[in-house]
């Protein structure tokens, strides 16, 4: 019959309409300021660095072996490693800057370094006045406790925690075993040499 | 004579005069629709209001608008012919035999004794319908001026439609 | 108000406004206006009408003859635009001192 | 006088008591200006609150909220835009015609205010009762075309242009199908007074024209006239975004712009408003009980209705093509008129009951056949032949 069709789309528009009230998904809109997406576990934006008890520059578990910076693709990563007073290397980045409006998140940073320090983050509220200084970013503001990381990321951190843990225990025992070693080397029980 | 006349006189001639005489076709046609709208307000003042009105509806809506689009279809031409309103002098010429002819009558007509001015008329539109349709010789002209306004509409139709050719081979 | 005045006024007005449509029919060279100057002497011969009914002869002849004016006038100008439209497309202009006799 | 009557005529009476103030000499034309004040300044607010309504009404159907931001549940929003279209930049352009591009948006909002003149909002309640009250309405509202050409030529732009050429192809295609719909009910009431058309359909709703056969037809064809002579969806081509950059409103912007958006709003509500002088009773109650309810309640009651069906329609149905507007106009809106014409003078004619079954055949026939047609027109000269995409 002539005009079902268009009376087919009413009802579907008034359907929209009334609905928009009643149900979430025919009023899937979310209010951003107030409130926001919660963002999924495998989310990811930018890098930061992680670092372990309650202070941030001497818990970073970054010992600035560079991998990072040389992996990074766009290059936005910029790394000086720290030296004592006697000129000689410590496993700690002097300086650690990584420039936000260069970075592109693919997160190979995280994949690429051997010691869990640094990971992909979730923040997204970025937005600065500055063009340049505002997203270059320096190992201050890159410092993030593993509280942080277990609270944005808990599989992953969990995951993370026992790899430390166990790398911890497979070195303790494996310094153990050399210290025994050693010990045994020092001092020969004198069974081995008769 | 009072001064909603003299206004409304004066706002008919303006625009009529400014529509022959301006140089931009399309102000021409604008200046020719306000000066049928102001007809139609004298109409209204004169106490013929279906004629005002329908002179409203007629000229503004429909031929002032014809005209406007006329002058539109046939512009590419019409800018670069009547840009200047034809030679000067013969549009003076044209216009002092007008304004001869147009002056010897209003002359005339200026000493003319009007008849002793009557009560001002008044016909309802029912009347007019009753006009229209009841007395033989206003239903006779009826129906010629409808008959003549199909044949106009065919006519028109006719005249201005594409030739046939020119409308295949698609959105030419 | 004084009516016979108003009546001469109107005359006077109508006059004018023929004089004008004159103007365009002899002074231009558009066919559009002058098709615009045809319908400024209609007006004014409506014009006269009215007055005449208005002021002087309210047997409501006037008034039949106005209406029967006002509809004929539209159709003339849709049957002249049309034509200037037609002219148009034949010969790419619509100067009327450039179109051919009829018998051409 | 009763409270309830008192209620009824509150508008009349505050109007008369204001009027008091003034010498005898001034009162006339203190009480037009008062009525002229009254007009614009109700329907310039229900052009704010219906622009609201159809941004939130919109992202409803959309689903989206529709403004929100500014006031509680974006209730001041019309205000933001108001204070934002006042302070922006009016630009011209350079080779514009500066007197047409001037003068366009006021030609337009003047009629459109105009009209509102002979529109019964009340019992007693209009300001200028005239015997051809339902001509003038049509004979002002033609002359809006030529507002529209104004600011299509006025713009100097190809867009402008052709959005009003197209905009006055489509008023004048649709006004023809809308007055004859008007005159089934001026053959009807033998009346183009607008108060008697309304006077004559008192009683309850069945005494509305819209509930005989030729008024059913002629309301469902002056709406969708009247869908197209305020250039709304589905018959907003002459404002196409997407192919004219919004037509002759290309242009224009600030106050301007506000004026045509303006006008657009009171031509839709005064359309709405003669839709229901003519067929829905005007200000009349639909049952006999309801008259202790205000008159003029009713009557701004259907025009919301009528509103909300405006926007409604704009967000579910897309927009025609050119060749099927036409098709609509001239081959089905304009035959189905005429043949309603005949019907309404049957109606008047014969006693009522025999008219019932002829009429509803008749048009039956008449609507599926023309219908069908409709459906089966396609673009002249067959297959589409695309001359440089093949």
């Amino acid at each position: 019959m002539l005009g079902t069709g268009i009376l087919r789309g009413l009802k579907e528009t008034a359907r929209n309409v009334i609905g928009s009230f009643r149900e979430k998904d025919r009023l899937p809109t979310v209010m951003y300021p107030e409130e926001t997406v919660k963002t999924k576990e495998n989310f990811r934006t930018f890098p930061f660095l992680v670092y372990d008890g309650d202070h941030a520059m001497p818990g970073l578990r970054c010992v600035s072996c560079r991998i990072c910076e040389k992996e990074c693709p766009p290059q936005c990563i910029f790394i000086i490693q720290e030296r004592d007073e006697n000129n000689k290397a410590v496993k700690h980045p002097r300086v650690f800057d990584i420039d936000f409006s260069v970075c592109m998140q693919c997160g190979i940073c995280a994949e690429v370094c051997p010691f869990d320090a640094i990971k992909m983050d979730n923040i997204y509220e970025l937005a600065g006045e500055d063009r340049f200084t505002g997203l270059l970013v320096d190992k201050h503001r890159l410092a993030k406790s593993n509280h942080y990381y277990h609270q944005i990321k808990p599989t992953e951190a969990n995951e993370v925690d026992g790899r430390l843990a166990e790398d911890k225990r497979k070195a303790e025992e494996a310094a153990k075993a050399k210290a025994a070693a050693a010990a045994a080397k020092a001092a020969p029980p004198p069974t081995a040499a008769t | 004579m009072s001064i909603p006349f003299l206004i409304i006189a004066a706002v008919i001639l303006a625009s009529a005069w400014a529509a022959v005489s301006l140089r931009n076709l399309v102000h021409c046609g604008l200046c020719a629709a306000l000066s049928f709208l102001a007809t139609g307000t004298l109409y209204l003042y004169l106490n013929a209001e279906f004629l005002g009105l329908v002179q409203l509806m007629v000229y503004v809506g429909a031929v002032a608008v014809l005209i406007l689009f006329t002058v539109l279809l046939t512009r590419p031409a019409t800018e670069a012919a009547d840009a200047v309103p034809t030679k000067r002098p013969a549009f003076w010429k044209g216009a002092l035999i007008a304004i001869t002819v147009g002056g010897a009558v209003a002359s005339c007509l200026a000493v003319y004794a009007a008849p002793k001015a009557s009560t001002a008329p008044e016909l309802s539109i029912q009347e007019i319908g009753r006009l229209l349709t009841a007395s033989q010789q206003n239903v006779l002209a009826l129906i010629i001026v409808a008959l003549l306004m199909t044949t106009a509409l065919i006519g028109a139709l006719l005249l201005a439609a594409p030739a046939e050719e020119d409308t295949k081979g698609g959105g030419a | 108000m004084n009516d016979a005045l108003t009546l001469n006024g109107c005359l006077i007005l109508s006059a004018l406004l023929f004089g004008i449509g004159l103007v365009a029919v002899f002074g231009r060279r558009s066919a559009i206006l002058v098709l615009i100057g045809i319908e400024f002497m209609l007006n004014a011969a409506v014009i006269n009408f009215v007055a005449f009914w208005r002021f002087a002869h309210p047997s409501s002849d006037g008034m039949m003859f106005s209406i029967f004016a006002i509809a004929v006038a539209a159709a003339e100008a849709g049957v002249g635009l049309a034509l200037v439209i037609a002219l148009y497309r034949h010969r790419r202009s619509v100067r009327i001192d450039e179109i051919p006799p009829a018998s051409e | 006088m009763t409270l309830v009557e008192r209620i009824d005529q509150a508008p009349l009476l505050l109007q008369r008591w204001a009027v008091s103030f003034f010498p005898a000499l001034l009162q006339p034309w203190v009480a037009m200006l008062i009525s002229a004040a009254a007009i614009i300044g109700v329907f310039a607010s229900l052009f704010a609150l219906s622009t609201l309504a159809e941004r939130k009404g919109l992202g409803r159907i959309q689903n989206r909220p529709g403004p929100n931001r500014v006031g509680p549940f974006g209730m001041l929003q019309p205000l933001a835009d108001g204070i934002k279209m006042l302070i922006k930049e009016d630009i011209v352009p350079l080779r514009a015609d500066k007197v047409l591009h001037f003068l366009a948006p006021i030609a337009l909002i003047v009629p459109s205010l105009l009209v509102y003149s002979v529109l019964p909002i009340g019992r007693n309640l209009i300001a200028m009762q005239c015997q051809l009250g339902v001509l003038l309405f049509f004979a002002i509202g033609a002359s809006t075309e030529l507002s529209i050409f104004m600011a299509g030529w006025g713009s100097h732009n190809k867009y402008s242009l052709l959005g009003s050429i197209r905009a006055i192809a489509q008023m004048i295609s649709y006004e023809l199908p809308m007055v004859l719909a008007a005159v089934t009910v001026i053959l009807a009431t033998s009346s183009l007074d607008t108060v008697n058309i309304v006077e004559a359909q008192a009683g309850g709703f069945w005494a509305w024209h819209a509930f005989t056969p030729w008024g059913a037809i002629a309301l469902l064809t002056f709406f969708i006239c009247a869908l197209a002579e305020s250039n709304r969806a589905p018959f907003d081509l002459p404002e196409a975004e997407s192919e004219l950059i919004a037509g002759h409103l290309t242009e224009y912007s600030g106050f301007k712009y506000a004026l045509f958006f303006m006008a657009e709003y009171l031509g839709m509500m005064a359309i709405s408003g003669m839709a229901i002088t003519l067929f829905l009773g005007g200000w009349q109650a639909p049952l006999p009980i309801l008259n202790f309810i205000p008159s003029w309640m009713w009557f701004f009651g259907k025009l919301a209705c009528f509103v909300v069906l405006f926007i409604w329609i704009r967000g579910t149905l897309p927009r025609l093509r050119a060749d099927q507007l036409m098709n609509l106009a001239w081959k089905f809106l304009l035959p189905i008129a005429l043949l309603n014409i005949g019907l309404a003078g049957l109606w008047v004619k014969s006693s009522g009951w025999i008219a019932w079954p002829i009429s509803v055949i008749l048009l039956g026939l008449a609507i599926v056949g023309l219908g069908r047609l409709l459906r089966g027109s396609r673009p002249r000269g067959g297959k589409r032949i695309y001359r440089y995409a093949d």
